[in-house]
């Protein structure tokens, strides 16, 4: 009874009793959302042209912000770090074109799957190799990142809002929305999205299909790269993030596979879903629950959706 | 194309026999072979780096000044465990068959996992304030040794110094346990529950899953909430920082936040300012003002002999490790008074461990003066429960900032006993104590 | 047009005033008819008429939102292909629906699924009684590969073979099943005239040496006009004509719908 | 050319489908097995056992059970760490409660634990497919985790938080605990997956594989034809963490000694993913090389530089290791993306028409 008493009433309780400790929840979680869909955007970019479902999104957000790190400490300043970054990123992509996509097109998926994981390995251990194993500090301030924090006074308590949080959001908003006139209107975009429809039609009408994998892979490290620093800046630069950036899958799942505002949206609803059920039920669990909130969330909103919120339909015929 | 496959598929194969005959490493017989569990790969590096350093330089100094131990070259042998417990057993093979006299793990899971191997392999494991804090009882584990001081001892020192002398004083406050959900964060809870239950304050317990180390925002709208008098850590890795980054984002006050020893310099510096006040436990001294830290850098760090970059060089973490190699070649001086012997063995240098007496003197000789508090250790006692003092981050560095606190051993013993009776029992047929004891304690 | 040998009067599947929609497009409106014992029974029209959508009424696919549906003599509400299957009732695809994956012989083993009884345990083991069954059914197995002259692909792995003797194989895979009545989707779809005759040749031979019922939906009308015993006509999901095959050939609808678009 | 099956005429289908139907095959997996029971053990090289074999063998077994589960019945899962942990959770607390009986039994029943755990896990596949079933496997997989450690039940309130390994005995010779020696325990181990592996082969060589490939390579005809899809699928679930929970009751009672929840976290998931795939889907054999690839390669490339005398920083390796068995898992890929088991086919051909290319 009390079990009950605790799961169905005394949460909402506390949510009418201190609103500004809901919204302050609701903004963490909406942050958090922000960046997993920041890193499933990445995934959908990839998997609409190539059709590769690309496991090492995650990794090539730490590899990309290491990167930046470990060039501002060779020596560069931030912004030159920043565009070097940039090209490092075109290079892999350049690379993972020529190595990877090229010799496996048309294997099955599950091969380019695992070529995406033979990928991660392959930038842990460079990386580390390269700019050494332990956490670094985000050069935030170097690249004019607000910190610091709003607070606002509000429905009996401050809510507080970091100002980097905020950068973070806007960040998003615009790479979704560049992003979104990019396959709109640009010859490049209509072509990916061709691609994206049927690889044979595209190619048929004069697409290069390598041309536009260096492309989309290019923009999921730039993505990659937005994404590791906004994170490493609210904790470090190290290996650990890969694990936060596993959330990215219930929230690519749930949104589609293949739809940007998909990813967006199943991030939100994940990030904010995961924080409200840590915060207002996870006790009564013992805490923790965050861990694996996201995926029973994904899962139940599949068993009603098999094909996710914004994902094409899937008929079967015979 | 297929014939290429083959000769690609042939290839490999012999690329993987090549590296067969690499599965049996000899070992060098003119010098004692000390291995040294590492991990500067993995989500951990950021602790364990530091640590690595320090323990490596300092024993390379040893063998660089003096010619390693009594006059016998040690052997130092690092192995990566990136933190990861299948890793370090697989360390713990490879370094089997080279008789290594002494097992650093440096993780409380590796630790675990070796504590019924060492009587059988006859191999001392030194987990230096980590590990299973029930072995500190030597009867019961003659072969595992965890001074200075347990967690449980940490825990009630930190409980102490919050309460401002005695734990009694927290009678009605509440006390928040962020922690590293693992063994090794776990290992408090049950002394928690106890003196909550015996001193009448409340816990809150906030677990942050290894997974979640670096997204920790839920816990700490948790402690917004709670709004705990104190919040205690045992956090590891990446959990440090983000923990102190989240605890200023929630607006926690950094004077009231208390960690065990095991955050270092590195997990501050990205906080910065802000951090001002973060207070942990250490129970050695920091920085390089000692003879021996000197004499480090002269013949080590400065030849290029160490992987330390410079700004790590005696930071808290990279001391420590100075600190872990200093109790080695101590217990591998006294194997070599009691068996007479230059080359110890295992067994010689369990007994060299209980055998442990640094008092100043022995520390002023060591080139060591003031580093750390003197303490011994007997046949029963393989930890000392040591007092350790508070260190505050002034914004750049730790500075001590109390006298050493003592263990509230009232509470914690009893505890401690049963953990070890119950330990024995659970692992039907746990050898009773057969190696004998020459101490003169 | 030829004598089919155990044709009778019973009828084996009768279909009362089937609709099927999905959502507001409606596949099948108001259809009706049977199909006798021993007979090959022809379902044409235009593409789009309804046609397969039928077969997956038929096999349970499907479920129509009104309509009766009898298999030998029992009335049948929302059935699943399972039981379809369990009845009798097997068929071969459009667009050839093989496993890719496995061999020709592995293909036609599935057919017998649901006649191999021997459970896990033995299965485990492979031994004794589940060793026997796997024999017996493969010797079944064995008569069919004989029977459609694809012995030298026996272990070749469906994926690779061409698309004729794909459609050959899933015959085949559907004849393991030993059913009562065999749906046949365009089982000539995209074959040469050598390749027709032979599928032919074993649509005759299935129906009288198998004694398996035949529903098959063909183009070619030639083919159908051989081979049908009587033939029933869709356009636009609703029945135009049914009948024998010179009845619908003279059939005034037929031509117009169907023949004169057609040619 | 020794490897000929000329003059091997098969008089009956019993012959025919026998799973070595070639007397080479035969005479080479005799010897594999003799090696493995005879030779191995014989040069009592307690790194080559406890290090490289007993963690082989091990994770052979759950990669033939992920095997029959993604090879065979095509369910993508990345459970698979978690299944394990099910089972050596189970065997723990089966063995602390019931100490009395056979640790050797408890390994089995475990198993089938595990394999109850694994059905409700697998309810899902039904309706959720390929890639978008990853993630109710990844559900599985962190929420146990979550249980190993949150559920101080399941670890008798260890203030370890760990579970530990109790002495056991087989006819007073010590199989569990560390007075076991490698070679007992490596015989164990070898037993069970010897047992298990030739079950598995046994399973999908009959009719319940290729109920399995059906559902795998289209579903929606293997349903027309009488394939319960719901019933194949969750008997592959079963079936899968059954190897999975045994698997993992034997790497903690026989390989590690003790364990904490870390030791079944997604990354172990992922490892024996990776076995599977670069052994290649839907192989019994290609288990056993994908296992082999990916656990005795980076022991190999972690002792070499040593071995040439080349002396590196152990980090440095460790970053090697990584760098080094990523760029092979990608190399072996594009070789043949079907993985070694292909390859292996592809070399049993060329020996078989030898000297001539077809």
């Amino acid at each position: 009874m009390s079990l009950l008493y605790q799961i169905f009433i005394d949460p909402f309780a506390q949510m009418i009793a201190s609103p500004d400790l809901l919204v302050q929840t609701i903004w963490e979680g909406f942050v958090g959302g922000v960046l997993y869909a920041l890193i499933a955007l990445g995934f959908v970019l990839i998997f609409k042209a190539s059709g590769v479902f690309n496991f090492a999104q995650g990794i090539m957000m730490v590899f990309a912000a290491l990167t930046l790190v470990g060039f501002h400490e060779k020596g560069a300043p931030a912004f030159v770090a920043l565009v070097l970054t940039i090209g490092v990123m075109y290079l892999l992509a350049l690379g993972v074109e020529r190595v990877i996509l090229r010799p496996l097109v048309n294997q099955p998926e599950i091969s380019l799957f695992m070529a995406t994981f033979g990928l991660t390995y392959l930038l842990i251990g460079g990386g580390e190799l390269v700019f050494g194993g332990n956490p670094k500090s985000m050069i935030a301030s170097e690249l004019y990142l607000p910190s610091g924090s709003i607070d606002l006074k509000m429905l009996g308590g401050t809510v507080s809002l970091q100002k980097l949080d905020i950068a973070a959001a806007v960040i998003a908003l615009v790479m979704v929305v560049g992003l979104g006139l990019f396959f709109q209107n640009t010859r490049i975009g209509r072509a990916l999205r061709a691609v994206a429809d049927d690889h044979q039609a595209a190619l048929s009408v004069g697409v290069s299909l390598n041309q536009i994998w260096v492309i989309v892979w290019f923009a999921a490290g730039v993505v990659a790269l937005a994404t590791g620093i906004m994170w490493g800046a609210r904790s470090d630069v190290s290996f650990a993030l890969q694990i936060v950036a596993l959330k990215a899958l219930p929230v690519l799942v749930l949104g589609g596979l293949t739809s940007i505002p998909g990813a967006i949206v199943g991030g939100l609803i994940i990030g904010v879903g995961e924080k409200l059920g840590e915060f207002y039920w996870g006790h009564i669990f013992g805490g923790g629950i965050e861990s694996w909130l996201a995926y029973m969330i994904a899962m139940a909103f599949l068993l009603f959706r098999p094909q996710g919120l914004f994902g094409e339909r899937i008929i079967e015929r015979v | 194309m297929s014939n290429k496959k083959i000769a690609y598929f042939t290839g490999a194969a012999l690329a993987l026999a090549l590296t067969a005959p690499a599965f049996t490493p000899a070992a060098a017989e003119d010098s004692i072979y000390v291995p040294l569990f590492t991990y500067r790969t993995g989500p951990f590096a950021g602790s364990g780096t530091p640590i690595a350093d320090g323990m490596h330089d300092y024993l390379t100094m040893l063998n660089l000044r003096d010619g390693g131990v009594g006059g016998v070259k040690l052997n130092v042998d690092e192995c990566e465990t990136g933190y990861d417990t299948k890793k370090g057993l697989e360390c713990y093979d490879a370094v089997k068959s080279k008789n290594p006299v002494i097992v650093n793990p440096w993780s409380t899971g590796i630790t675990l996992s070796l504590i019924p191997k060492a009587a059988v392999d006859k191999t001392p494991i030194l987990s230096m304030a980590y590990g299973l804090s029930a072995s500190a009882k030597g009867d019961v584990f003659p072969w595992i040794f965890n001074p200075p001081a347990t967690y449980w001892d940490g825990t009630s020192e930190i409980l102490k110094y919050i309460a401002g002398g005695s734990i009694d004083k927290l009678k009605g406050k509440t006390i928040g346990y962020i922690y590293f959900d693992a063994g090794f964060g776990r290992e408090p809870l049950p002394l928690f529950k106890q003196l909550a239950s015996d001193f009448g304050f409340t816990m809150k317990y906030y677990p942050v899953a290894p997974a979640d180390m670096q997204n920790q925002s839920a816990q700490w709208l948790d402690i917004r909430r709670d709004k705990p008098d104190f919040v205690v850590m045992f956090g590891w890795g990446a959990m440090n920082a983000t923990a102190v980054k989240e605890a200023i984002k929630a607006g926690y006050p950094m004077d009231k936040f208390v960690s065990i020893w095991w955050p270092g310099e590195a997990d501050l510096v990205s906080a910065g300012d802000a951090a001002k006040g973060f207070k942990t436990l250490n129970w050695h001294g920091v920085g390089a003002d000692y003879p021996a830290l000197q004499d480090i850098k002269k013949l080590v760090v400065d030849a290029g002999k160490s992987q330390a970059p410079k700004d790590e060089f005696a930071g808290v973490l990279y001391d420590r490790g100075v600190y872990n190699s200093m109790l080695i070649a101590e217990a591998i001086a006294n194997a070599q008074k009691l068996s007479g012997k230059k080359l110890v063995t295992g067994e010689d240098v369990r007994r060299g461990l209980e055998n442990i007496n640094l008092d100043a003197a022995r520390f002023k000789e060591l080139g060591l003066e003031g580093f750390a508090a003197p303490f011994k250790l007997s046949c029963a006692d393989h930890n000392s429960h040591s007092a350790t003092f508070i260190q505050e981050w002034d914004g750049a560095k730790f500075v001590k900032v109390t006298d050493p606190i003592s263990p509230d051993s009232a509470d914690v013993q009893p505890l401690l006993d049963e953990a070890a009776k119950a330990y024995a029992e659970k692992n039907a047929g746990w050898p009773a104590r057969t190696e004998a004891c020459d101490s003169k304690s | 047009m030829t004598e089919s040998g155990r044709r009778t009067e019973e009828v084996l599947l009768s279909v009362e005033n089937v609709w099927l929609s999905f959502g507001g497009v409606t596949a099948i409106a108001d259809v009706s008819f049977d199909i006798l014992r021993g007979e090959i029974r022809a379902i044409i029209g235009p593409n789009g008429a309804g046609k397969t959508s039928m077969l997956n009424v038929i096999n349970g696919f499907y479920h129509p939102q009104k309509g009766r549906i009898a298999f030998q003599g029992q009335p049948r509400r929302r059935m699943k292909p399972y039981d379809a299957a369990n009845q009798g009732i097997a068929r071969t695809f459009q667009n050839v629906a093989l496993f890719k994956g496995m061999t020709t012989l592995d293909n036609i083993m599935t057919g017998r699924n649901l006649r191999m009884k021997r459970g896990f345990f033995w299965q485990a083991l492979r031994h004794g009684p589940a060793l026997e069954e796997e024999i017996a059914h493969r010797r079944y197995c064995e008569e069919i590969i004989d029977f459609l002259e694809i012995e030298h692909i026996r272990k070749a792995p469906v994926g690779s073979l061409p698309y004729g003797l794909q459609k050959r194989v899933e015959l085949g895979r559907a004849l393991a099943m030993e059913p009562v009545l065999l749906l046949l989707d365009e089982p000539m779809a995209g074959m040469n005239l050598e390749e027709k005759e032979d599928m032919s040749r074993f649509i005759i031979d299935v129906n009288r040496h198998f004694g398996a019922t035949i529903a098959l939906i063909e183009h070619d009308m030639g083919v159908v006009m051989d081979l049908a015993n009587r033939v029933v006509v869709l356009e636009y999901g609703r029945k135009i004509a049914d009948g024998a095959p010179e009845e619908i050939k003279r059939d005034q609808k037929v031509i117009d719908a169907y023949l004169g678009v057609a040619h | 050319m020794f490897y000929r099956e000329a003059g091997q005429f098969k008089t009956s289908y019993a012959a025919d489908m026998a799973i070595f139907p070639i007397r080479q095959d035969r005479i080479g997996l005799a010897i594999i097995l003799a090696i493995a029971f005879i030779a191995i053990p014989a040069t009592g090289n307690l790194f080559l056992l406890d290090t490289v074999m007993i963690p082989f063998l091990i994770y052979a077994l759950a990669t033939v059970g992920l095997n029959l589960l993604t090879g065979y019945c095509g369910l993508l899962s990345l459970g698979v760490g978690a299944f394990m942990g099910v089972g050596a959770y189970a065997c723990y607390k089966l063995t602390t409660i019931f100490p009395g009986v056979n640790i050797l039994i408890w390994i089995i029943a475990s198993g089938f634990v595990s394999c109850a755990v694994g059905v409700v896990f697998g309810l899902p596949s039904l309706r959720i497919k390929g890639f978008y079933l990853v993630v109710s496997t990844l559900a599985a997989q962190f929420f146990l985790d979550w249980c190993f450690a949150r559920i101080t039940w399941l670890y008798n309130d260890n203030t370890s938080g760990a579970i530990e390994v109790p002495t056991a005995k087989l006819f007073g010779l010590p199989i569990t605990g560390p007075t076991a020696t490698p070679t007992t325990r490596y015989f164990i181990v070898l037993i069970f997956v010897v047992t298990l592996a030739w079950i598995a082969s046994n399973l999908v060589h009959g009719r319940i594989g290729r109920m399995w490939m059906a559902v795998r390579d289209m579903d929606i005809a293997a349903e027309l034809m009488g394939v319960r899809l719901l019933r194949a699928k969750l008997l592959a679930f079963a079936v899968s963490s059954f190897y999975a929970g045994v698997a993992g009751a034997l790497m903690v009672f026989l390989w590690l000694g003790a364990a904490e929840p870390e030791a079944f976290n997604i990354n172990q998931s992922f490892l024996v993913l990776f076995m599977t795939i670069i052994g290649g889907l839907g192989s019994i054999v290609g288990a056993f090389l994908g296992a082999a690839l990916l656990h005795i390669l980076p022991i190999g490339l972690r002792a070499l530089p040593g071995a040439i005398g080349l002396s590196l920083g152990s980090a440095t390796i460790e970053q090697l290791t990584f760098a080094i068995t990523g760029a092979l898992i990608i190399f072996f890929l594009i070789v043949e993306p079907r993985g070694l088991a292909q390859l292996w086919r592809i070399g049993k051909q060329k020996l078989r028409v030898w000297p001539f290319p077809y």
